[in-house]
């Protein structure tokens, strides 16, 4: 950790007991040169230098494949862990120690394939997490698999004459789920929009999902093209509520108001494929969070002890 | 003892007696059952209580699959297991006792109470139905007696479904003089929550019962009993393991219900949110054994229960904490397998795939407990070794001990089985999150919030930075130190006590549950003049020491287990390519001794008698 | 064979040599290989090819992280494995050539051509870490040799990323005398999808390399070849898996991507449907295992491919086959473990888990190719035993077979490999799901459509009917005729053939992919005049006949194994504490010979050489 | 079998060769008296009967539970397989055997808790199957447990103090999979419905799911009362292609006009919790069925190995 290296680019942090996006660096990123994944890395680094987190009050938890390498990249607790699991990791280090900021990154096969399951049931348990979905539409790691968001006809090693399923759209199952407190939309190519919607993820008390379209240069080079080339193809989703991010009105065209409250246009907005949307779909602060309503109070072992001689005399012969 | 028997009544004095409460499901023959044998342990007696479950939630009534009740044993010892065949039965129909005598659960002298209402029912299918229940049964000298159970519970309440239990608990307490001050104090506390008038109707039934049988039997058993020395608690396996998890100072179980395990989590889920704690119910095992090693890797040791289809589902979890070196601790409550198996049985088959069921080297400790009260010692030891030594421990106990019911020395509490708080200390200089001792391969666990400790724990190869690596030396240095850790805990192990003569004609071994039965077995077999001695393990990974040596010392050795294994004799079944018990297998490996084995999977624990005769034909 | 070195060229003749061609990850080492290995292969040669992959998909270029590339070992005869260290190598840079140096890959006179650019790059930090380089690898006697390869390169691309390695194909051409046309028509058909003008390129490529070899080279190899007397192809494992299993009939194929058995489905997505099948990409593991079991329900016989941490999710699903005896074929391709462990290396740590992995009692098939030409034939004999058997029949390959290249005897297809078709005539009278023959355990498996055979499977224990039932009788029932499969097997098998002299000092027994490499050690003891034999097993459960009498005619036996144990004389580690490699556990339980091991778990195959160390060192 | 017994309450029968709706139950259920398994059970039959189906032409999976143990009551083939797995294995069944009529019985731990994944693939592949869940809410067979779709506040054993998430609402999430094709909701007090739905979800060829109410008289006995009681709580969904039973209109006073086509009002009707409602939600029939793309030629042994020599000539050396 180099605390005293304070990064210029960094606006943030004109204070030398500060840390800099750079402080947040552990490993360097070992992807493709293009890869989406540090676009991501790069404003997750931003936000936590924004907010001056302590390393070691933060834990990065993930799965396995590209995007999970992850935890491996931040200057902070990691936890890497096993294919489609990083959830209920979390699930229980944030239940174990809810004070510690915790992140959760995981890729769309690991999160809505294999790790499906725990997705929806760690959406509706709606604990305290930052949620990063690095959704590039394919398996990266393992080199070229079709994912549940492949665009059908997509051509990969598992579906070599065009995959025949029409893509699993992320935002709208999370927003199947009772209890989504938090559903939103970035991409690795906007990284204003990308660093204020992390903002408002880690702003939100309750399990902030947020999908980021990512770019593999690797495996599908082409999926996003379009969009990036023309920004005319996106539509922001605004609202006083949602995501806002400064000069994004000069580049994209196109902008729409949402109220982040409203489900049911949230979800009639998902649905609707003639646009890409960005921003902030959902957003209820008022749901029951897990690791709030499941926090018990500490016992010490003395007390332990008082309470485990009554409740053996239940039992006494 | 204070008989208030009439003078015609004959009077044996027995050192023990085996009892049946059998009726249909939804009957209430549990709670007849738990206030006798409670009553049994609070006048000194030894007392080992087992449930007899139907396999359907709500099955037919009054047919041989509705069977619901349980066996009560109590002596004037200590009581381990649940017996032999049971001496009396109280049956509230015809075809619950059919289904008994087919599983040859009665002595063929037993004493059987039936409902007689039955034999002269309006319905001639039932009338029939009895008949032939009676003659499929007297191929035996059951003496059976005929008791007008529904209509003198009619006396007192209006319906007898609610009512007979406690009637039936009468004849019980009559017959073997129980005290009825101690009866009432159990039904007021079964009922505390309900008005006062219940409890008084319930004591009205069981003294209709006592009279009743005053009356009319002309018999009584004297079991004499000790004067209690010590503090004792009574309880089942499954609460003695709740309770083992609380006072180890666990304050996270995540768990998915599965039959035998979840009253563990029913237990906990009661109480440990008094000591900090919760129960997490999670969306499926995979889930349970993730979020309590996530909790584990945040400084709390966690603990997951489940049953063999979900440790099936937690294996890649498992194999994840102990490439990482994540204490936790997983409680296996053994039942019939394989896949669904028997839900509501007991088997010891998840000893094989509790020691090798990950892929990959992955060594991890296995233990299981003996009794009912090392359920409760057991989750104290494992919780202790988990963290000491950063690794999975197992720990198996069965669906035996998990709704047995059993007395035991009550526990003194000590504050140190509680785990020490998290050091959140700076760390040395330098300390590595990997910084195995070359020796031991021990190291100090960084938790998260400790200042400077920042790394990333994973599944992948790993330096003892945690960094990722692939390269020969890394990966031997790993397994090598995952797997020092089985033989430095060996170290601190003793030799299993052998219970009878130190050498000898036979060793039976033993593992977990079957301690009590084996032990009896070895008693009558001593009886009979026979050199036999046995031996109980709980460390199964690692196995422990002297073993080798303690089997040389007898001229053959087998285990008892209760899982499959071939019989030599049946149809291409040769000493090459016999299936052995699991128990056997390994310590076959181990010892290279021929180890023999008797096993047998009845979904039912084994039977004192059953081994005492496998004793017989294996010592020729 | 046409010799065109000039005259001053040193010319030796080998029998055989191993080459490596290393560069950053995307410099197409691979295709290099590819092309230089099928030459090797149609001009007569052994071949055994083995592919150095990095741990990331891009790591950082130019350094010890990002070595990619291809082993080649060639040779007159029959070549079974990666042999002992490379004797010459082609390496893009200092960085890749220092991490095999430090891998020990390099004999110690290995020439080494590599690129001389590094040495004069603009930037000092390039020049001193190849100097350094260049210092560290002066410890051994290499014979390094600059070659100018991207200069040379650029002379025909612009980009010479893509061309050095045709270049560097060139190279070897010309040291070892390949053929050009041969490589001409391999080049056409790698790029045939292509312009032809790419072919022209990259032929002209290789031409310079050929050119500059002749003239700078003063050395040249030659390595006769045997007349190819049958027909073979050439292929890696996971190559001949697939093909296998679409030989053997199996028409689906449900799948979950993972490192290193992806391969197989991939071979297969791209073929399968010509031959009225399909590859199911499931959402994850455990469905995959559950469409595969609910298609075979349905009559085929299915397969579902992994590898590990895949297989720890399968555990569940393996034993509801296995208890309703729904025959189901399972690909499990190592990797090195636990958990995520060494996902692209090879390891043979999966035996166990492969034997014990489900709770509760459940008795299935494993077999292990010990060649990728078995590879190909386990899949027809895995699907028919699977069917014949109604079980799970799981095989064991690994990395070292899934990637490695090797030619086998083209196999002559029999249409009794396939599938049977399903027979959907009207049933025997009374014929059950379960009606065991008694002896066998043997039982006609009722498929969905067949009039009159409705019954509904379930993984609860149950009778010949296939009705839930609990009683003792019919679980034992079950277990039994579930395990007396196994014994009949067995009683069809012969006892493992012995490589070397029938009886001996030592008997070196392995199983699997190690074959090649074991015999050659074998055949090296032997030549050193010591008395060793071996022997490798294909059948893990159950293990074939004899063993016991086998190992009675050797002073010792060890095994050896991919895999880890404990080394004696450890801190800690005694003969009773000692960890065993996983093959040879089980042949000490099973026959109860003092069975030693020598395993090791590099993330490599073995090498022969070191094999025969540890030979060396047993012997004594 | 006795196909000569034909009941006279089956209305749709009265040709003697033809089964009747008793002629289709195997074992007697097992189930609890008042347990509306039984009801599902014979609305089965019933269509069952008047689709005049063979019973060795159908089969029928589940998982586990005590709903699971439906496929031993009826007389088809069955598959009572384990905890959560029950649509792969129909999955499976169906690819290797697309005539088969196959049906799926599942409950609410089993399908929306240990088989979420597969819930959501499932419905995704959208192979044709007539699947149901019988929802409870709460676990029967492991006596009392809560469930995802236990209503807030639900006390069971292991929630002792009352749940404390709001149910998952496997109508919404089953919506929000794209490729969802049919999705009604029905109870099992209203047989009429029932059957109407179940004949509707059998017609509907694709992945057909169906939420039955399902009252659990053991340890759920309160949850469905109300609407039991009153049917003022309960509106109905009709439309001309939705499910339509006769005299319903009479039992339920409200009605809705829903064009199941339309899925935007179908979230936002699952949303609401003002009435239960019972109908079609959504059907498309435009989607891809996985079992038709999926299906290929068959292909001769001889065939097989004509084509794997040209194979073996790519390899050849
Ligand atoms: C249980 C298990 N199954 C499969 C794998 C192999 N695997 C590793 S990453 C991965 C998928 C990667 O795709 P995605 O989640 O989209 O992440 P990306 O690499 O695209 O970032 C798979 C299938 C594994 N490691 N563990
Ligand atoms: C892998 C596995 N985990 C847990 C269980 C135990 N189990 C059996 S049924 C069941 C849940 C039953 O609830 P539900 O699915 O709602 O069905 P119901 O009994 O209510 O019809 C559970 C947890 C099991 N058999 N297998
Ligand atoms: S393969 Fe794709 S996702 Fe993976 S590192 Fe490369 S560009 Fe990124
Ligand atoms: S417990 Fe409930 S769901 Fe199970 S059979 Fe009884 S009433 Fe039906
Ligand atoms: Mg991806
Ligand atoms: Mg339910």
């Amino acid at each position: 950790m180099n605390s005293n290296v304070i990064s210029l680019l960094n606006l943030e942090n004109d204070n030398p007991q500060c840390l800099a996006a750079e402080d947040y660096q552990k490993d360097e990123g070992k992807w493709c040169a293009g890869c989406g994944d540090f676009g991501a890395l790069n404003a997750v680094k931003r936000l936590l230098a924004k907010e001056q987190l302590k390393p070691e009050k933060m834990a990065f938890v993930s799965g396995i494949g590209c995007s999970s390498r992850f935890p491996h990249y931040v200057n902070a607790y990691g936890f890497h862990g096993i294919h489609g699991r990083a959830l209920p990791i979390a699930t229980g280090l944030k239940l174990a120690r809810p004070e510690l900021d915790v992140f959760v990154v995981m890729g769309d096969g690991d999160c809505t394939s294999i790790g499906a399951g725990h997705w929806i049931h760690a959406t509706r348990y709606n604990a305290n997490l930052t949620v990063l979905l690095l959704d590039n539409n394919i398996y990266g790691l393992t080199k070229n698999q079709t994912s549940p968001t492949s665009p059908q006809g997509t051509i990969s090693n598992t579906s070599p004459s065009g995959s025949v399923l029409p893509p699993l759209d992320p935002l709208q199952a999370t927003l199947g789920v009772s209890n989504a407190s938090f559903v939103a939309q970035t991409a690795d190519w906007v990284p204003a929009h990308l660093y204020a919607t992390l903002q408002a993820a880690y702003e939100h008390r309750g399990f902030s999902f947020v999908r980021i379209l990512q770019r593999c240069p690797k495996f599908t080079p082409d999926v996003f093209t379009e969009q990036v080339k023309n920004p005319d193809l996106t539509e922001l989703l605004v609202h006083e509520n949602g995501v806002n991010a400064p000069g994004l009105d000069k580049l994209f065209k196109a902008s729409r108001e949402h109220d982040p409250t409203d489900i049911d246009e949230a979800r009639a907005l998902a649905q609707r494929t003639d646009l890409l949307r960005l921003g902030m779909f959902f957003r209820d602060e008022s749901f029951p969070v897990y690791d709030d309503i499941r926090t018990v109070s500490p016992v010490s072992a003395q007390e332990k002890i008082r309470k485990l001689e009554k409740e053996f005399d239940r039992y006494a012969v | 003892m204070n008989s208030i028997a009439n003078s015609k009544t004959s009077i044996s004095t027995v050192s023990e007696h085996t009892v049946e409460i059998i009726t249909d499901s939804g009957e209430g023959a549990q709670k007849c059952a738990h206030v006798f044998g409670q009553t049994c342990a609070k006048m000194g007696n030894g007392v080992w209580t087992v449930e007899i479950i139907p396999a359907e939630i709500e099955p037919p009534a009054h047919t041989t699959t509705s069977t619901s009740g349980n066996i009560v044993r109590f002596g004037t010892e200590k009581i381990t297991n649940w017996g032999d065949q049971s001496k009396l039965a109280v049956a509230f129909n015809d075809q619950v006792c059919l289904s008994r005598h087919r599983l040859d659960s009665f002595d063929d002298n037993c004493i059987i109470l039936h409902e007689c209402s039955w034999e002269t029912h309006e319905d001639e299918n039932v009338r029939e139905q009895y008949a032939k229940a009676m003659e499929e049964m007297s191929s035996k000298n059951y003496r059976l007696i005929k008791v007008p159970i529904e209509e003198e519970t009619l006396k007192v309440v209006d319906n007898a479904q609610h009512g007979k239990n406690m009637f039936a608990l009468g004849l019980l307490a009559e017959i073997y003089q129980r005290d009825l001050s101690i009866i009432e104090k159990q039904i007021a506390h079964i009922f505390r929550h309900k008005p006062a008038k219940i409890t008084e109707i319930n004591v009205e039934l069981v003294k209709r019962g006592m009279a009743w049988a005053r009356d009319n039997l002309k018999f009584q058993y004297i079991i004499e009993s000790k004067p209690v020395v010590e503090n004792r608690v009574v309880m089942t396996g499954n609460q003695a393991a709740a309770l083992g998890a609380v006072a180890a100072g666990m304050e996270l179980c995540a768990m998915y219900p599965i039959t035998p395990a979840t009253s563990v989590s029913h237990e906990l889920a009661a109480i440990i949110e008094n000591y900090g704690g919760i129960v997490h119910q999670a969306e499926d095992e995979i889930a349970a054994a993730g979020v309590a090693l996530g909790a584990s890797y945040g400084g709390k040791v966690a603990l997951t229960v489940t049953s063999g289809p979900g440790m099936a589902l937690k294996t890649e979890f498992l194999a994840l904490a102990i490439m990482s070196e994540i204490p936790l601790v997983v409680l296996d409550v053994q039942r019939g397998g394989p896949s669904t198996g028997l839900p509501t049985k007991v088997e010891q088959s998840d000893l094989l795939s509790s020691l090798y069921g990950q892929p990959g080297d992955a060594p991890r400790i296995v233990i299981a407990p003996r009794s009912i009260e090392e359920c409760f010692h057991s989750m104290i030891t494992a919780r202790r070794i988990a963290e000491t030594f950063r690794c999975v421990v197992i720990v198996l106990t069965d669906a035996n001990l998990a709704s047995g019911v059993q007395q035991f020395t009550r526990p003194e509490f000590d504050s140190r089985w509680q785990q020490d708080p998290v050091d959140f200390s700076a760390l040395p200089e330098g300390l590595r999150p990997y910084d195995w001792d070359p020796e031991t391969g021990l190291s100090r666990r960084i938790v998260p919030g400790t200042p400077g400790g920042q790394h990333t724990v994973t599944g992948l190869a790993h330096d003892e930075s945690s960094k990722v690596s692939y390269d020969p030396e890394s990966n031997e240095r790993g397994c090598r130190m995952r797997s020092r850790k089985l033989a430095v805990l060996q170290s601190t192990l003793l030799p299993p006590p052998i219970y009878g003569e130190e050498k000898g004609d036979l060793l039976v071994v033993g593992w977990g549950s079957t301690q009590g039965a084996i032990e009896e077995a070895v008693d009558r077999a001593h009886d009979a003049g026979l050199s036999v001695s046995s031996c109980q393990l709980t460390f199964l990974s690692p196995l422990e020491p002297g073993l080798k040596e303690i089997f040389s010392r007898y001229r053959k050795v087998m285990t008892v287990e209760i899982n499959y294994s071939d019989t030599i004799g049946d149809p291409y079944i040769t000493e090459e390519t016999r299936r052995y018990g699991q128990l056997a297998w390994i310590l076959r490996a181990q010892t290279l001794v021929d180890i023999d084995c008797w096993t047998s999977c009845p979904g039912q624990p084994l039977r004192p008698n059953d081994i005492y005769n496998s004793i017989l034909e294996k010592i020729k």
